[in-house]
């Protein structure tokens, strides 16, 4: 299958290679919680809630010294194309829960909230590719709406080596046509590589090409993320007035 | 643990010695039945008496009844004192697999749902449940009670495999010993319905009214009732001290220090003999005791369960 | 509060944009300009000679200043930091807040109050019902109950937090204690600023007005200070067919008030404006002057006037100091 | 068994579709002959019987036909969940089936939704007050499924509840009616559930008059709605008087 | 859970008594309900609904499936409602599966009729392609995202207006071999419109003291002494009903309740058939 057509350049979508999808952010998509956003990358569409930080729910978990991050990923049945019924629970979003919550981990200033839990619950409304990078993405909104003190900004995007050539935001069916692909998480300020999965062998010199685009891909994210949050502190301000 | 609050009443008269003790001398008798449990049961014991009233070596009172279940193709319910079995088999197709293309299969699962006793609760079942399926499971094969080449359909395409569940109603002890009758009884109560082969290749039944009528083949037309040729039963007997306990109540089975189950054949011969562990060592000579015993109650319950069959059969007539 | 999205039609929508502009172009009164909005992991101008003291809010990466929470820059003599507005609450000494008892442990209540912990109010730190200052017997501690039980909204202030890191509550003051009789609302806390005066008696319409400083508000029935409405509710539950209820119920003129003044929190806070008693009266009388029905205050129609009252309010706050 | 094959009954399918269309095509007349010969109106007899399994504080036993139902209620006992502070007790309700309860060879799992709507049927008549910070279970076990399945284990329950002295305002009976076109079928056998048009079951409190549960499905006109309710609330009084003197029976002997 | 003190539980059965509630509504008034659709395009129908913060989302899956053998003549409906812990920290982990299987249940009662398929909301007849042999099976699914309150009704009325936002492929039925599985086309262009005047509404009655009260909060639903779910469509027949637990109730109550859920109901449609019209129009 020619997931880059050789004569234009363009992707089955009509992406160029180095293009990300349509992205989309929203702050304050659920009512009750203390911090929420829905993210899109293309058709790939999720929401985070935050609550906290609070006390800690379970006493024995509790640490005097530091916040409890914990992160519940779940899919909703009709995120996928084909309709499936899942378990909560499954290996997989057992997976992507503990590698949302270590990423966003790295970056929250968890030392600032001792004796405090901090949840982050993951919904994936649609699911087309890069969902990981989505979730965090999301969850990054979503903890800067609940005024949780972070380092940086994390964001994360995918890229992947498909006809011979390094693409940046792998869709669904291009995720899925079996080449190799990597999801990168950046502390965007900080420049600094928080996440790094790659699952296939790819030579070392290509492998840097694909990580620097998915690396440019982030920032780019970054930057749409960190305006979507000063738009937003500025409206809260100058309508709170003085 | 598994004092019954209920089953008390009885024995006490009996016990106390007083018999004549009006409600407070119940109730201490009560109390000192929960404090000291052993001690209580012990000074039974040197009476020859246990906490039923029942002499050491009395079986409680047994009773089997065929055919409960209206949905199964064989069930029978069996009752000792207050522990109850419900047994059903129900008769599924499957294609045997080619080693044993002429033969069918048993599948055997014990239950022990929450209505049981006070310790199983909803979600988690009781952790001897599967030991006990796997116990039944290896009499049923090993005393070869069934021939499996009677459940044959079809050589090679198609067979019966039954599937006996056993549900415990009530756990009152000698689970093991109860729900082996249970299987007995709806084996010996087991009827196969008539089945033909339809165009796609199915196994379907032939309801009674269409029988004759049908243009299908009927396949099993002489083939209604399974033969039983070794009918295994078995006895437990609790050891404790110098005594032998047959047939225990919960209550007994959580005091007595150890068990030894026997299981008999039609012949006498032993099928198997089963003893957990436990602080006493089973000789040689309580052993024989034991065989003795269960020889005895082997007799005993081939008696109710034909007693049963004709009950049935005449319930039938009527 | 998020729950409120009314659902606007286009010129109702074109309204409200227009009126959110002209919020945005309005110079703030407050010292900060709206340039020194920042978003997490912006860099913050400062001059390093000047020794300056990095507070809440902020990180040293590399030798820089950056923000660590999305808010405003504050710079008070040498001191920067970043003010943010949605979070939770961040709670100081002395501040007046409303909260909800979830636990009952020794010699303490454990209180709900939006801050990262729970609060703990000592049996010590509250004044007893019958108001004699002593030390406090065995009888007292199994009597807790009687003064607060689980999911009692009570208001305090905020004492301190102990060596341990907790936050301790204080109630020894008439003032205090426990709220019956009408409703509570919880607002995000960066709405509710730090005032002399927190506790309001709307004496126009019987109704007591409690603006916790951690976004928990209260409005019910007026009580006088010191007026044992305990023991009011107390007997209810007791009594408890439903004819005798019915002649305890808030007079339904006072419940309309308190109905109105609720619902002008709800409008306030879905559109973002500062959560002051004055805002809130004139929201609620905006809304009587026009004859608005208590629950179509939360209607769209009256959701754009109301931000375009506020423009109005803040220009010509503008021109006056001008 | 570690592997069980494939296998299936022999008397799924073509048959049972034959014998339910006929029930159909039967009950789009205005007079049919129900399977067991009772009339439109005439409820299965009931047999009732306290003290099944003694195991439990209190136990009962219901056959309906071929509907078997047996209960048990354990406690009040100390909770197993950790629950917050409370001035009453928490009603545990579970309902299973057997492998064997119905024509099709089931998993014998718990049946969520019966253990919901038997909570639900009971909890309004159960003095939760009566036993502050203990939980009493009640456990259902579905000895054969012949219809009328949840109204069944629902009597029984509240029976079994009764035999073990747990604090009530009533005893709870319910009764099911079945909708075919214009006809209205009490107490419905399986047979007559699978094909039917709606169906409508209460649960009541009939010395109070009052109805603790009510599910209704399919579509009801306001008039058949009245007369349906009727029609149950006159079978659970019914009913009750049964279930009050089975409970006598059984306070007789034990004195 | 919500937890109130006795002050503010009096304060709410008060207003319910005196006919107005915390936020100023009237007995048997809604919250102001917002509709859009087509929020999940990758299903074949969706939307979300909002009632005050409740926030919901239905989506319409339909995949070719094969009847079951005792209704060859129509196709499957399926309907599965997911309490996301986005919506409350309680429902993490398996924490909204007893809430949820609730609320399955509850719909499935009141949309999908009585056994023989009679009464139901959603015509199965229509989804039948071969009999026998091929029919759409439509999944229903419910996410509850965010709540306060009155879900039963958010879900069903978000369900209603998925399904009128829904479009089913046409197929076309290649082979047509009488006892082998006939091959279809399905079609990525056309789609055939789903027939939704049958479906019902769902009017949730929250009794308080002697009052009951329409699209409760959750804090009034805490102060609930029973409730009752009425399934309404729009000739006003009774589709389904369910009680919510609670107290007892005379049966003069309950039929009283189901005369004004009856009433409230067809106010509920037309709100709701305007609602779809605009999110229509504003979808285009």
């Amino acid at each position: 299958m020619e997931y880059v057509n050789p004569l234009t350049g363009f992707r089955i979508d009509g992406r160029r290679p180095n293009e990300l999808r349509q992205i989309k952010g929203e702050l304050g998509v659920v009512a009750n919680a203390d911090g929420s956003a829905l993210f899109e990358m293309g058709n790939t569409r999720v929401i985070v809630a935050v609550y906290g930080p609070r006390e800690v729910q379970n006493k024995s978990q509790q640490n005097n010294n530091q916040a409890l991050v914990r992160c519940e990923y779940s899919m909703a049945n009709f995120s996928t194309g084909d309709r499936t019924r899942r378990q909560k629970g499954d290996r997989r979003s057992t997976e992507i829960s503990l590698v949302i919550r270590q990423t966003m981990e790295a970056s929250i200033l968890t030392h600032l909230m001792p004796r405090s839990q901090i949840d982050i619950f993951v919904q994936v409304l649609q699911a087309d590719g890069g969902t990981r990078s989505a979730c965090i993405n999301a969850a990054t909104l979503a903890l800067a709406d609940a005024g949780i003190p972070m380092r940086d900004i994390v964001t994360s995007c995918t890229a992947g080596y498909l006809c011979s050539t390094p693409l940046l935001d792998l869709n669904y069916v291009e995720d899925s046509a079996g080449g190799p692909d990597v999801t990168v998480g950046i502390l965007s300020k900080m420049d600094k590589v928080t996440l790094l999965q790659m699952d296939a062998k790819l030579p070392m010199d290509i492998f840097e090409n694909v990580m620097q685009l998915a690396i440019e891909g982030c920032k780019a994210i970054a930057n749409y993320i960190r305006e979507v949050l000063l738009e937003n502190t500025k409206q809260l301000e100058s309508r709170r007035g003085g | 643990m598994a004092t019954s609050a209920r089953g008390g009443g009885e024995g006490e008269a009996a016990a106390g010695g007083g018999g004549g003790g009006g409600a407070a001398a119940e109730m201490e008798v009560e109390a000192y039945r929960r404090l000291f449990p052993v001690a209580y049961f012990e000074r039974h014991l040197r009476e020859s008496v246990r906490l039923d009233a029942r002499p050491l070596a009395s079986p409680r009172d047994t009773s089997v009844a065929l055919g409960l279940v209206g949905s199964a193709d064989g069930s029978a319910l069996v009752k000792f004192g207050d522990t109850t079995m419900v047994a059903a088999i129900k008769l599924e197709v499957m294609t045997p697999p080619a080693e044993s293309s002429d033969e069918g299969s048993v599948a055997v699962e014990f239950y022990m749902p929450p209505i049981c006793s006070p310790t199983v609760r909803p979600g988690r079942s009781a952790e001897v449940a599967p030991v006990i399926s796997k116990q039944l499971s290896d009499v049923i094969m090993s005393s070869g009670m069934i021939n499996l080449k009677d459940l044959c359909l079809i050589n090679g395409k198609a067979s019966w495999i039954a599937y006996l569940d056993i549900y415990c109603l009530n756990a009152d002890g000698s689970l093991f010993d109860a729900a082996l009758v249970s299987t007995v009884a709806a084996f010996t109560h087991l009827e196969i319905p008539l089945v033909s082969v339809s165009d796609d290749g199915r196994v379907v039944t032939v309801p009674g009214e269409l029988e004759g009528k049908t243009k299908l083949p009927l396949v099993n037309k002489d083939k209604r009732k399974l033969m039983l040729n070794n009918v295994p039963f078995s006895l437990t007997c609790g050891l404790h001290k110098e005594h032998i306990l047959v047939d225990p109540t919960a209550e007994e089975e959580s005091i007595i220090e150890t068990f030894v189950t026997v299981v008999l054949d039609t012949l006498g011969r032993v099928v198997s003999v089963y003893k957990p562990g436990g602080s006493v060592l089973a000789y040689t000579s309580i052993l024989k005791e034991c065989i003795t015993l269960a020889k005895r109650r082997a007799q005993q319950l081939r008696n109710i369960l034909n007693e049963s069959v004709s009950a049935m059969e005449v319930d039938k007539s009527s | 509060m998020r729950d409120l999205q009314p659902s606007l039609n286009q010129t109702q929508r074109v309204r409200l944009q227009s009126a959110l502009r002209q919020l945005h172009s309005l110079p703030s009164s407050s010292s900060s300009s709206p340039l020194s909005s920042v978003a997490v992991a912006d860099p913050i101008q400062v001059n390093h000679d000047d020794n300056i003291l990095k507070g809440h809010g902020t990180l040293d990466c590399d030798g820089e200043v950056v923000a660590t929470l999305c808010g405003v820059v504050e710079r008070v003599n040498k001191l920067v930091y970043v003010r943010a507005l949605r979070a939770r609450y961040k709670p100081e000494v002395g501040d007046i807040i409303v909260g909800r008892v979830i636990e009952i442990a020794p010699k303490r209540w454990r209180l709900e109050i939006n801050f990262s912990q729970v609060a703990v109010l000592m049996l010590s730190s509250m004044n007893l019902p019958d108001g004699i200052q002593r030390r406090r017997t065995a009888v007292d501690e199994l009597n807790m109950r009687s003064i607060f039980e689980e999911n009692d909204v009570i208001c305090a202030e905020v004492r301190g937090f102990q060596h341990d890191g907790s936050l301790h509550l204080q109630a020894r003051s008439q003032k205090y204690g426990k709220l019956e009789r009408g409703q509570l609302l919880t607002v995000p806390a960066y709405l509710v600023k730090r005032r002399k005066q927190h506790f309001h008696h709307l004496e126009q319409y019987g109704v007591d007005l409690i603006i916790g400083c951690n976004g928990f508000i209260w409005v019910g029935e007026h009580v006088e200070a010191g007026e044992n409405v305990g023991m009011l509710v107390e007997d209810q539950k007791k009594t408890s067919t439903a004819e005798e209820e019915s002649w305890s119920f808030t007079p339904l003129e006072t419940r309309k008030h308190i109905c109105r003044i609720a619902n002008a929190v709800r409008l306030l806070s879905a559109l973002g404006f500062t959560l002051t008693v004055e805002a809130i009266v004139d929201t609620a009388e905006a809304s009587l002057a026009s004859n608005i029905e208590i629950n179509d205050m939360l209607g769209a129609e009256f959701f754009v006037q109301t931000a375009e009252r506020e423009v109005q309010r803040r220009a010509s706050m503008v021109r006056k100091k001008g | 068994m570690a592997t069980t094959p494939m296998t299936y009954s022999p008397s799924q399918g073509a048959e049972r579709r034959q014998k339910q269309q006929q029930m159909r095509r039967m009950s789009q007349e205005l007079d049919w002959k129900r399977s067991d010969g009772r009339s439109f109106h005439q409820c299965r007899p009931a047999c009732l019987q306290t003290g099944a399994t003694n195991a439990a504080s209190g136990s009962a036993y219901a056959e309906f036909g071929a509907t078997k139902v047996i209960v048990s209620v354990f406690g009040p006992r100390e909770s197993k969940k950790a629950m917050m502070y409370s001035d009453i007790g928490r009603l545990n309700c579970n309902v299973s089936f057997t492998t064997f309860a119905t024509p099709i060879r089931g998993q014998g799992s718990d049946n969520k939704e019966y253990s919901a709507m038997l909570h639900k049927a009971l909890e309004g008549a159960v003095i939760l007050e009566s036993f502050p910070k203990t939980t009493v279970d009640v456990f259902a076990l579905v000895l054969e499924s012949g219809g009328g399945d949840l109204p069944v284990i629902i009597s029984c329950a509240s029976l079994a509840l009764a035999d073990a002295g747990i604090m009530m305002y009533d005893l709870v009976s319910s009764v099911s009616v079945s909708c075919f076109g214009k006809n209205i079928v009490i107490d419905p056998t399986a047979e007559e559930e699978a094909c039917q048009d709606g169906s409508l079951m209460i649960a009541c409190m009939p010395a109070r008059n009052e109805v603790t549960q009510l599910t209704l499905t399919g579509q009801w006109s306001t008039a058949k709605t009245n007369e349906a309710m009727e029609l149950c609330m006159d079978a659970c009084s019914k009913l009750a008087s049964i279930m009050r003197s089975c409970l006598k029976k059984s306070a007789n002997l034990s004195s | 859970m919500v937890g109130l003190s006795e002050g503010e539980k009096h304060f709410i059965r008060g207003g319910i008594a005196q006919d107005l509630r915390s936020d100023g509504r009237k007995r048997l008034q809604f919250r102001s309900i917002s509709v859009e659709t087509g929020v999940i395009p990758q299903a074949n129908g969706s939307a979300r609904v909002r009632l005050g913060a409740t926030d919901v989302i239905a989506s319409i899956k339909a995949e070719l499936g094969k009847p079951s053998i005792l209704r060859p003549d129509k196709g499957k409906v399926s309907i599965f409602v997911d309490c996301s812990p986005t919506a409350a920290p309680m429902f993490e982990g398996r924490g909204g599966e007893e809430l949820s299987n609730d609320l399955s249940v509850a719909l499935q009662r009141c949309l999908l009729g009585g056994t023989s398929g009679a009464g139901a909301g959603i015509d199965l007849s229509s989804l039948i392609i071969v009999d026998g042999k091929v029919c759409w099976d439509l999944y229903i699914d419910g996410l509850v995202i965010s709540s306060d309150g009155n879900l039963l009704d958010a879900l069903a009325a978000a369900i209603k207006v998925a399904l009128s936002n829904t479009g089913i492929p046409k197929v076309s039925v290649l082979g047509a071999s009488s006892d082998e599985q006939p091959d279809v086309d399905v079609s990525d262009e056309e789609f055939l419109q789903f027939d939704t005047s049958g479906v019902p509404v769902i009017v949730t009655l929250t009794k308080v003291g002697r009052h009951y009260i329409v699209d409760a909060t959750s804090e009034e639903e805490s102060q609930m002494s029973s409730a009752i779910s009425v399934s309404v469509n729009r000739r006003g027949q009774i589709c389904g009903l369910t009680k919510r637990g609670g107290a007892g109730l005379d049966p003069s109550v309950v039929l009283d309740m189901i005369s004004v859920a009856n009433s409230v109901s067809q106010q509920l449609i037309t709100v709701l058939d305007s609602e779809i019209a605009a999110a229509e129009a504003s979808e285009e």
